[in-house]
């Protein structure tokens, strides 16, 4: 192995607790938990549980300023010094249904909202159910047989109609980069917000979140080696202070009365209730240690890893790769078919050699209805695979096509 | 329970066998279901004479262990009264849920490895739901 | 301190990782966690970590497996035995955000929601939207000069067009018991729907929700000795099957198509996205463990305490008390103010102490302006409090009193 | 940081004094500030007379940081600039960040072991903040 990668991999408490062969190639799903995260999650559940936001007792105070520091990685992590703009969620999912709803006042009839056919169903479902409430179109933008975005297409689609665009900064089925840029650049030119799902951009490394030009930008912390239970959504300072809250509660409020209620600024604005504390301190220390891996290293090891696997596929006669077959902007996630076989038994089949992989829709339907397809096996990379989980995997699919299809 | 056990030869000659495979001419009962979380879908014709099921065809889209369940469905059926092809399913449930019980058909012990992964309960459950719902529907 | 306190305290990790003195009664904040639901949520997030609902291999199938389980255990703790009457949520707040929303399709001009003047603005403020939002009226149940609610002032305010009542089971700020079997079946008199914030009643021991005769039943794992990030909502089996979903994403669908979406069935319905696996196994976790306590020896002291708190606070000359003066119909939660001493002040001084108590509103203003101040002080207690704990604050408060006012 | 330190005899004495206490009569301008955490408000007035603040009074609803931070206000604002005004709050948010700077006027020091406890920086920083808001509009 990788004398990199076995450092790094002791980071991960997981892989001193799972006996070998233990391959783990399901990280679009979840990545497994840093250790920093772990500690943070664990010791403030522990050994420094209070509630935020309110308590002055010291152990109160502690925990305030552990959430509110962590708020601050947070948006280190994603370029930004103004903490502010990073509220707190539970996940992509949560951030996405936040960003339809704090929107909603924007649309309506006669308005319309435009989404790609690569999207999670988390960035469909609550933009056809704002339609629905609102009145609003919803508009699709296609992608090539590839499953890349066709971005002229989608500009095509673009008219001062459009109140908001909405689109995943990284497909979690081929891994594919979107030019959300140029996106943006389209969006700003109409007038449309622009909201980012980017679940499964922000575990490849730190990014300049106001560069990519977006308004919103959604996440989750268990995807970046934090704890299931917590995400966050950031927001450009100048919208948010604009926006309604979403979800209404304790800490979001400035005054409650029965005669009128007045909201506090955010990013409290968006934070409604007891947050999921410990998840949270969680993803702020998974943040401050991701920031001090080398990414070039890290994106260089998963681009020959990818390739490994792309050609290592291609060369197995019973595969068809959903997606590129090149490296050009994609990160590692890589889905396929196996002739004959169901992805869930091949999925079943490869944890028989001790390697953990995603079979189904991947909650992309649109985008297997577009390759043709219903289910598909999918393995994804993280900075702690290697050449080795790579190849049990080739060598698991090639067992399995020879012996049961 | 490993891969092999639940991939056991058994399980894969019923696949393949593809009994029941196909579509019952004339009238017949016929109910659809599918599985949401995998999309693996049935659609089961069945007749009944006599009180007794004559015919039953099956179109079935799933992974081997569904195929498999469908034709042991197909297998089992034949002849049975709806009562009886309504109370496989439940023998089917306590066998996955690891309390088989002395009056299960030996024949669906074919599955009991499965009773060992849990997320592939639904995948065998299937054909048996469908199964019931047809009796039910054709003793109404 | 009393023995089977002290075993108590035995099953909760920070008491070996606070140095005393340390007395902590901010407990309706944020309980302190059980051992049971730490090593829960620890177990999973380093050792077990996989998402739920999907996967296939051991580690993923094993996740979904405890995560159902968490599930049965929830529904046991609340007497019943039809798991799929739980959605997980991420607390109370989100719960009853989530009723707001799924209940809003019938609500709409010339119908009302009720709530009363007891409730935490977790029970307020997503009404308050809701009315907004559909042109519903809100109506508002009085309580008497002690904090209890005038259920027969709520009933005079029932009529044909409430269709829906939304109350506390426990006041979070006067440990007030709510009759909700009365309100219940006077909210289904005139059709109407009974949604409960359980919020500060789960703490205190398993109860049959079906027997209170409301619709759906809110709460948090946080203040149940579980981990902060999940709580549940139960929600009446007949009326879930009818009930739209809240939040639009994956795990919560049948079929996603731009053509049209069709949704799972309760619970999942219910259930947008990744959940927060670690924390609902630690709400499990902490469910099961709870259901192994002798309930009436830990109400019998709890009860104890109780009035030795309101004894205690009664003989200190600055003193008032917020709410009644007896323990009847009363859990451990008490909210009190120091003549000529801000609240938070008194918090802070209190912590010199070793004492853990919490200043402000509670997320209850309207309660507050109900008694006429701005913020209280509120000590509430757990199973692992005792006599050393209720005599600290009582010193305290003695020793504050006569120092700084 | 133990709560004797916080609420040390000068916090005490300072927030006792209620130094400016009350409202100005005649011409000013008036601000009113809340801390949405905890309800604390001040509503502040202020004079000017040839560049220079010749009055200020304020009412506060506060606890005795917020208290103190308002006497404190009122017996240090008399005579300054605006800008000066202004640059107070600055030099408070540096001091409970814990750095404090060499320009730092002495008098605020006696807030120094508030920086130990983040949840009440903004109690002592409401009176300081709202004297800021009025030398600013008062400077217009
Ligand atoms: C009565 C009541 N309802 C609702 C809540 C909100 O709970 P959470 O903050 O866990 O969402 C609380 C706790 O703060 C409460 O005491
Ligand atoms: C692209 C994308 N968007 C959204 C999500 C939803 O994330 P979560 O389930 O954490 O809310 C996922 C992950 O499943 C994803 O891959």
């Amino acid at each position: 192995m990788n004398s990199e990668v076995t450092e790094l991999r002791r980071a991960f408490p997981i892989f001193a607790a799972v006996p070998p062969p233990f391959h783990y190639l399901d990280n679009a799903a979840t990545a497994q938990i840093c250790h920093s995260a772990a500690e943070a999650l664990h010791a403030f559940e522990t050994r420094g549980r209070a509630n935020v936001k309110r308590g002055v007792y010291r152990l109160a105070d502690a925990a305030t300023a552990a959430f509110e520091e962590a708020r601050t990685a947070v948006a280190a992590y994603l370029g930004t010094d103004d903490p502010s703009e990073i509220a707190f969620t539970s996940g992509t999912t949560m951030g996405l249904n936040l960003a339809a709803h704090v929107l909603s006042p924007r649309l309506g009839p006669g308005r319309a909202i435009l989404v790609s056919e690569l999207e999670h169903h988390s960035n469909i479902v609550p933009w056809q159910m704002a339609a629905e409430r609102t009145g609003a179109e919803l508009r699709v933008a296609p992608v090539d047989e590839e499953g890349r975005l066709l971005v002229d297409r989608l500009e095509a689609l673009l008219d001062e109609r459009v109140a908001v665009v909405a689109i995943a900064h990284v497909s979690n089925v081929t891994g594919i980069l979107v030019d959300v840029a140029r996106v943006g650049a389209a969006a700003r030119a109409v007038g449309a917000l622009l909201v980012v799902d980017g679940a499964q951009r922000v575990p490849h490394g730190p990014f300049d979140v106001r560069a990519l030009g977006c308004d919103l930008y959604a996440f989750s912390g268990h995807k970046m080696f934090a704890a299931t239970g917590a995400g966050a959504i950031w927001i450009r300072r100048e919208l948010a202070e604009e926006l309604p809250p979403f979800l209404g509660g304790g800490e979001m409020i400035a005054r409650v009365s029965f005669a009128g209620t007045t909201y506090a600024r955010p990013p409290h604005r968006f934070e409604a209730g007891t947050p999921a504390i410990g998840p949270v301190l969680a993803l702020g220390a998974a943040a401050r240690w991701l920031l001090t891996l080398n990414w070039q290293t890290v994106r260089r090891r998963e681009e020959a890893l990818t390739a490994r696997l792309l050609d290592g596929l291609a060369a197995l006669p019973a595969i068809r790769i959903l997606g590129p077959r090149d490296i050009r902007d994609r990160f590692g996630i890589v889905a396929f078919e196996v002739a004959g076989l169901h992805a869930h038994d091949v999925c079943q089949l490869l944890d028989g050699f001790g390697v953990c992989t995603r079979g189904g829709h991947h909650c992309a339907q649109p985008l297997m209805d577009r390759f043709g397809t219903v289910a598909s096996v999918r393995a994804s990379l993280a900075p702690y695979n290697d050449e080795a989980d790579v190849d049990a995997l080739l060598t698991g699919l090639e067992v399995i096509s020879r012996k049961f299809r | 329970m490993t891969a092999a056990d639940l991939y056991n030869d058994r399980i894969l000659a019923l696949a393949r066998s593809r009994t029941g495979a196909g579509q019952l001419e004339g009238p017949c009962v016929r109910v659809s279901r599918d599985n949401p979380l995998c999309g693996d879908r049935i659609s089961l014709d069945l007749r009944l004479e006599g009180g007794r099921i004559v015919g039953l065809a099956h179109r079935t889209r799933g992974c081997l262990l569904t195929e498999a369940a469908a034709a042991l469905v197909a297998q089992l059926a034949l002849g049975m009264t709806p009562g009886e092809a309504q109370a496989l399913v439940r023998h089917v449930q306590d066998l996955l849920a690891g309390r088989p019980c002395a009056s299960t058909p030996g024949e669906l012990r074919v599955f009991a490895p499965v009773a060992a992964v849990k997320s592939r309960h639904d995948c065998v459950l299937l054909p048996f739901a469908a199964l019931a719902e047809a009796a039910a529907s054709a003793n109404a």
